[in-house]
């Protein structure tokens, strides 16, 4: 399909790729790996993943379940349209996720037991069902909302704003336009705190951002990294480090589970090569262990419940004492094992990352920080406070140097003309950071 | 005497006539005016008012499916559990509100508008028996539904509702407020009619409560034109927490049995039920919470001497 | 002085008042009790307490250390004035107090290496000499202001934001003005936690504000605080009775000591009646206890340290022995105590209130907490969160509902056309308050 | 091959020319450039480079009056000991906007103002070796000490500084960045610039720091006109806090020692000396912080297919 729009291979989309998908004013942000005749289900809103193979990443319009890129001249030339000095008079209020902040303005709201319609609302009440009409027909968000307003009889000139308020809200609630995009960290980060905090050990991508900052992680750097983010922070310490360096990961059983957000970055080779997986039985025991044979993960019911997470290991373990794929990929993980342990080993570690959730930091400072580098740096999140007042005294009797524990208040504003406030609820939940660094106390 | 009900009344066991707060569980209470005869419908079931009258303040009854705590009313219990007819001041801003104003018994003090009468109520406790209240509103089923609770709680004596446009038409009362609550789409429009309000030889305060900045900017102009000082703009979020049994172990422990949360009791190496240590801690909760309610902008009038 | 302005007695400053004197646009606020021939300072600014006596309270204009009441017209007046249509070519750096925020825009600021002064710059610097030769001839601060405004050369049409902001600017520097204010409760919580916060246990002003609303403290209630907030909480609660009911206040030693709030609140005897003070040796005993006779306070060095607290209770123990009039105070404290301790033996208390610094809650709750009507409330406030969960625990295990933690962040706006935003930096210290409900499990 | 030292590189011990960062005591640091026959003033006296050469990175080594460490520089290091032209945007900052920017090694991202070269640094680091940063500044000063800084830090090669004022000028790219950041009083006009300067066929991310809600608003309305999507306004208050050893006492011990933090060892009423149980807690401090730096205001400019 258009055969004439031919954008290059590198920035269209492929089939089995993981994608991010969210509606423009959307609160949703989902993850999915896109396979053939699959359907994708955001908001609502319905189509095909065959719809969007080999378009460019970006803005489309659903309409009968297919996906039609939208070019952003469209979109400014809408605006434009909006800034025409017509408007309505409707009232102010918005739509919001709670019921409690429903109405942005508290004086604006109607008494449930009071609650004559409006002219307004009545002729707005009587549209629906044309509205529900012409969607059957497959019309447009778009065209749908061209419509309405056409139709508005209360569509007068008032201020610019107002009138573009009114169509954002129209757009909202009859859009049909989906955004598709590549992966990014901060969009997984996004996408899985949203989805559930708790599995993310409530880390936010503003306090994650924070940590790759203060661990210093740069092309080159080797740095050592436990988490129970979801592999949130490994993915996002290999993309920093481009194709150099290591990301050790230490990891439960046998292989490293439990890291969608690894596997949904659709990283090249030479970002992979950074990942050195590092068995906490091998730490432990100070040494490489050899692989027991037919012995599964140890927790089983700990996989990834991700719909779109195909990377199943388990699978992998029962394939491997028969198939020569699997032995050599044994042998590669035991290669980037003897890798991590190495740096380990030698003191080669530039930074420390712990991401906790559960697993008392201590107990990890106590196998890596006397293994770390001089200056290197330690960064350590978790969702409770005294977890980290802890660590913060074991590493102050240790030559640990600028130990700061802090924590941040990370809020979106809601900019609209006459409108402007901080959204009026929000996810708040989120954790802590320790940083400090190890040096040489003579 | 026959003494009319009051929220002000602090006998030891509930009369007919008292609202009580019925505490159904965390973040569900239901008020209830006790009338024999009545009977209370709820999640836990039927409970007949009768069984209600002549207990003690804050004892626990059982309904038909599950029992209730019988509470004394407060301000703070009355905004969490009041008819919300309105979108409404939680406690939070309310607290901050009466102490803007200075609230005392005794005071003077002008509000706009009503609403569901949240802050009314607040405002009304804090300033009796010897205080007044007047709000405004320009909605004639919100003031004569506040006028029938102020009746109901006892604070009619301290109260009048009037029906008034108070951006148009001012306040009820001029030059005898110690203080001046707006809480209206256009704050500016009405603060002029607010330093008439208030008492000319004690001065008074004046509080604006705006959900948006575009508001705050013009309300402060506004104030400054009128004569106000001291005008600061301050915006309050609260934070509920939790107290959860927080789960910590050790890389051994979450490398032979996971993350998954340990049952009450485990055994060691030996075979002995070993009690877990539980350590409570501290977490934001729920985890999307309210992070704005508006910006509350104060300022003082002073006296005029004569 | 001022023969023809009779102000009502009742709205005059009297010589002995304890009084709150502040800059209009200051950042300080000081809690002084005004005694004739006092010199009273505040930011650099000084006068003689005399110049104020018989005057109403509000605002001042000082010129050589004496005090002139302003009146709102002429401040409106001035504001006029502001609004015509002239400003300012100047730049747009405001004063603020730390170094790091010295400039509102960070763009602004100019390179200490490359200072190269502006020509409105340069001509300010010339100014000075002359400002500080008419500062010495006694000249008003808003008489410079005025002055400056003329001379200045670059006071040329803009906006009139700029302009008034340049006069703001201007006024901010060179002001004389003070205002000299009643206290009040906000007032006072404002100056203490400004003055040191750790005296006051970090308890700010909003979080104050939240304990007596979820305490329930109104107009004949009974209620029992313990605190180690300089007064400040019992102050609030005697305040919010007004004249009936109980403050029924728990203190350390002989005599209740430390209370500078209270004092300060200049009270009339009304609401002073409400003020029953407890021995904690009373309570630990489980009955009232004579007064040992020639003992002193414990702890000696715990006086406040408030230059005008002038109720020093260790020499009105040491007359108590010889005085008639100390024996009737002693008398009366007898029988406010009995009071108090009767509330609390007949179970008439209708909250507690605990705003701890160093004690740990749970130590009052076990005496307190069974004493208490069922359906009163409990409120307790402490800087350190961890000692909040202990007592939320011990709670739990008892008949006590609707138990929360929460915290609140409050924070200061600068409004100003242009230039909206949080205050760049701000006292944040505060602590956490839990709340619940007794109630009578069966 | 003789290498440039660099920020970038992790050899074990420090050679002549690196940039060290000289941590004094917490919060002080000092940045220098090692070089034989130099000698370092500070708080604790002198510290001849001659006996830096050599050494281990995170070495303590002693002044005349006391010691230091030696530190190997990061982005954040530096941004705490930087020598400030401007005032400059803080590590907490950074982070976010590295973030908010998707930065990583092989991007080109166009970045104005300079000013101390905190974030230029932090960006550098980032997208080095493969990536490439045009930074822009009005002021030659800037840019040209930043350039120097990036010839000594090993930096050059990545990076590109102009004088120029984008607002009127534009970026010295177009069609070719992935991201551009802005940090000038009038965002709004350098935003059509920004989106030229964007690679067409890939798209990229604009971040725009203001500190007033004012400039906010205009440059919201000049990115949707851009055509710029996924508009999106937060704003970042980070909390310091610091570790003490926590009084806790019961009543009883209150009435008799007062609340005087106790000595190390007190005695019980046996004469015994007991160890007091310190319990650490967190306490925000200090007491006054930033509350406020700006906002940030991020946006898509999605790619364009041929």
């Amino acid at each position: 399909m258009e055969p004439d729009a031919v954008p290059s291979t590198a920035s269209v989309i492929r089939s089995g790729e993981y994608l991010i998908v969210q509606k423009p004013d959307g609160e949703q942000s989902r993850v999915v790996r896109f396979t053939p005749k699959q359907k994708i289900l955001i908001e609502k809103l319905k189509f095909s993943a065959d719809s969007v193979f080999g378009k460019p990443y970006g803005l489309f319009e659903v309409s009968n379940n297919q996906c039609t890129p939208m070019s952003v001249d469209r979109l400014i030339e809408e605006l434009h349209q909006q800034e025409a000095p017509v408007a309505t008079s409707l009232g102010d209020s918005e739509t919001t996720t709670s019921e409690v902040t429903d109405s942005i303005d508290p004086r604006l709201v109607i008494a449930p037991s009071a609650l004559k319609l409006e002219p307004e609302q009545k002729r707005q009440k009587l549209e629906m069902d044309a509205v529900l009409e012409m969607k059957k027909q497959g019309i447009s968000g778009q065209e749908l909302v061209a419509k309405l307003v056409q139709g508005s009889a209360s569509f007068q000139t008032r201020t610019v704003f107002s009138q573009s308020k009114y169509i954002k809200r129209k757009a909202k609630k009859h859009n049909d336009r989906v955004l598709i995009l590549r992966p990014t960290i901060r969009l997984l980060a996004k996408a899985y705190y949203l989805k559930d905090p708790d599995r993310l050990a409530m880390l936010r991508a503003d306090q994650l951002a924070l940590m790759l900052q203060m661990a210093g992680v740069h092309h080159g750097k080797n740095i050592i990294v436990f988490e129970q983010t979801l592999g949130l922070i490994t993915s996002a310490v290999m993309e920093r480090l481009g194709g150099k360096g290591a990301c050790v990961h230490i990891h439960r059983g046998a292989v490293a589970q439990s890291i969608p957000c690894v596997h949904s970055m659709n990283y090249s080779e030479s970002t992979l090569s950074t990942f050195l997986p590092v068995r906490i039985k091998c730490l432990l025991a100070g040494s490489q262990l050899p692989y027991d044979t037919n012995r599964r993960p140890v927790n089983e019911e700990d996989g990834e419940d991700n719909e779109n997470d195909e990377a199943d290991k388990k699978n992998i373990d029962k394939l491997e004492d028969q198939d020569q794929e699997a032995l050599s990929r044994r042998n590669d993980r035991l290669d980037r094992e003897k890798q991590g342990l190495d740096i380990i080993s030698e003191e080669r570690a530039h930074s420390l990352i712990i991401g906790s959730r559960t697993v008392d930091p201590i107990s990890i400072l106590e196998l890596m920080f006397p293994k770390l580098a001089p200056s290197s740096s330690i960064v350590i999140y978790s969702p409770h406070q005294n977890v980290l007042i802890s660590a913060y005294e074991w590493l102050s009797k240790r030559p640990a140097i600028n130990l700061m524990l802090s924590d941040q208040m990370c809020r979106v504003m809601q900019v609209l003309p006459d409108r402007t406030h901080p959204l009026m609820a929000q996810y708040v939940a989120g954790g802590h950071v320790l940083t400090g660094i190890k040096v040489i106390d003579q | 005497m026959a003494v009319e009900p009051s929220f002000m009344e602090y006998e030891e066991r509930i009369k007919e006539g008292d609202t009580v707060i019925v505490y159904v569980t965390f973040g569900q209470m239901v008020p209830t005016v006790v009338k024999r005869g009545q009977t209370l419908m709820m999640k836990y079931g039927a409970l007949r008012h009768e069984f209600i009258i002549g207990k003690k303040w804050g004892q626990r009854l059982s309904a038909t499916a599950g029992y209730v705590y019988i509470l004394r009313p407060t301000s703070d219990l009355w905004t969490r559990s009041l008819p919300r007819r309105t979108q409404i001041l939680y406690t939070a801003d309310c607290a901050e509100i009466l102490s803007l104003l200075d609230a005392k018994p005794g005071m003077v003090i002008c509000e706009s508008g009503t609403g569901s009468g949240s802050l009314s109520h607040a405002i009304a406790l804090t300033i009796a028996p010897s205080g007044h209240l007047y709000t405004h509103d320009i909605d004639e089923t919100r003031t004569s539904k506040v006028l029938e609770e102020f009746k109901l709680h006892g604070l009619s004596s301290v109260t009048t509702a009037v029906v008034r446009n108070v951006c148009t038409s001012g306040f009820h009362v001029e030059n005898s407020a110690d203080g001046v609550f707006l809480d209206v789409p256009a704050p500016w429009e009405a603060i002029p009619f607010a330093a008439k309000s208030i008492s000319k030889t004690r001065g008074g305060r004046l509080v604006s409560f705006s959900p948006c900045l575009e508001q705050v900017q013009r309300a402060c102009l506004a104030m400054a034109a009128a004569g106000f000082v001291s005008i600061e703009t301050i915006e309050l979020v609260p934070e509920q927490k939790k107290i959860v049994s927080q789960h910590k172990q050790t890389l051994e422990e979450f490398e032979t049995m996971g993350d998954a949360y340990p049952k009450e009791r485990k055994r060691n190496a030996n075979g002995e039920v070993v009690e877990t240590a539980r350590v409570s801690t501290a977490i934001v909760y729920p985890y999307s919470q309210p992070t704005h309610t508006g910006y509350l902008t104060h300022a003082t009038l002073l006296a005029v001497p004569e």
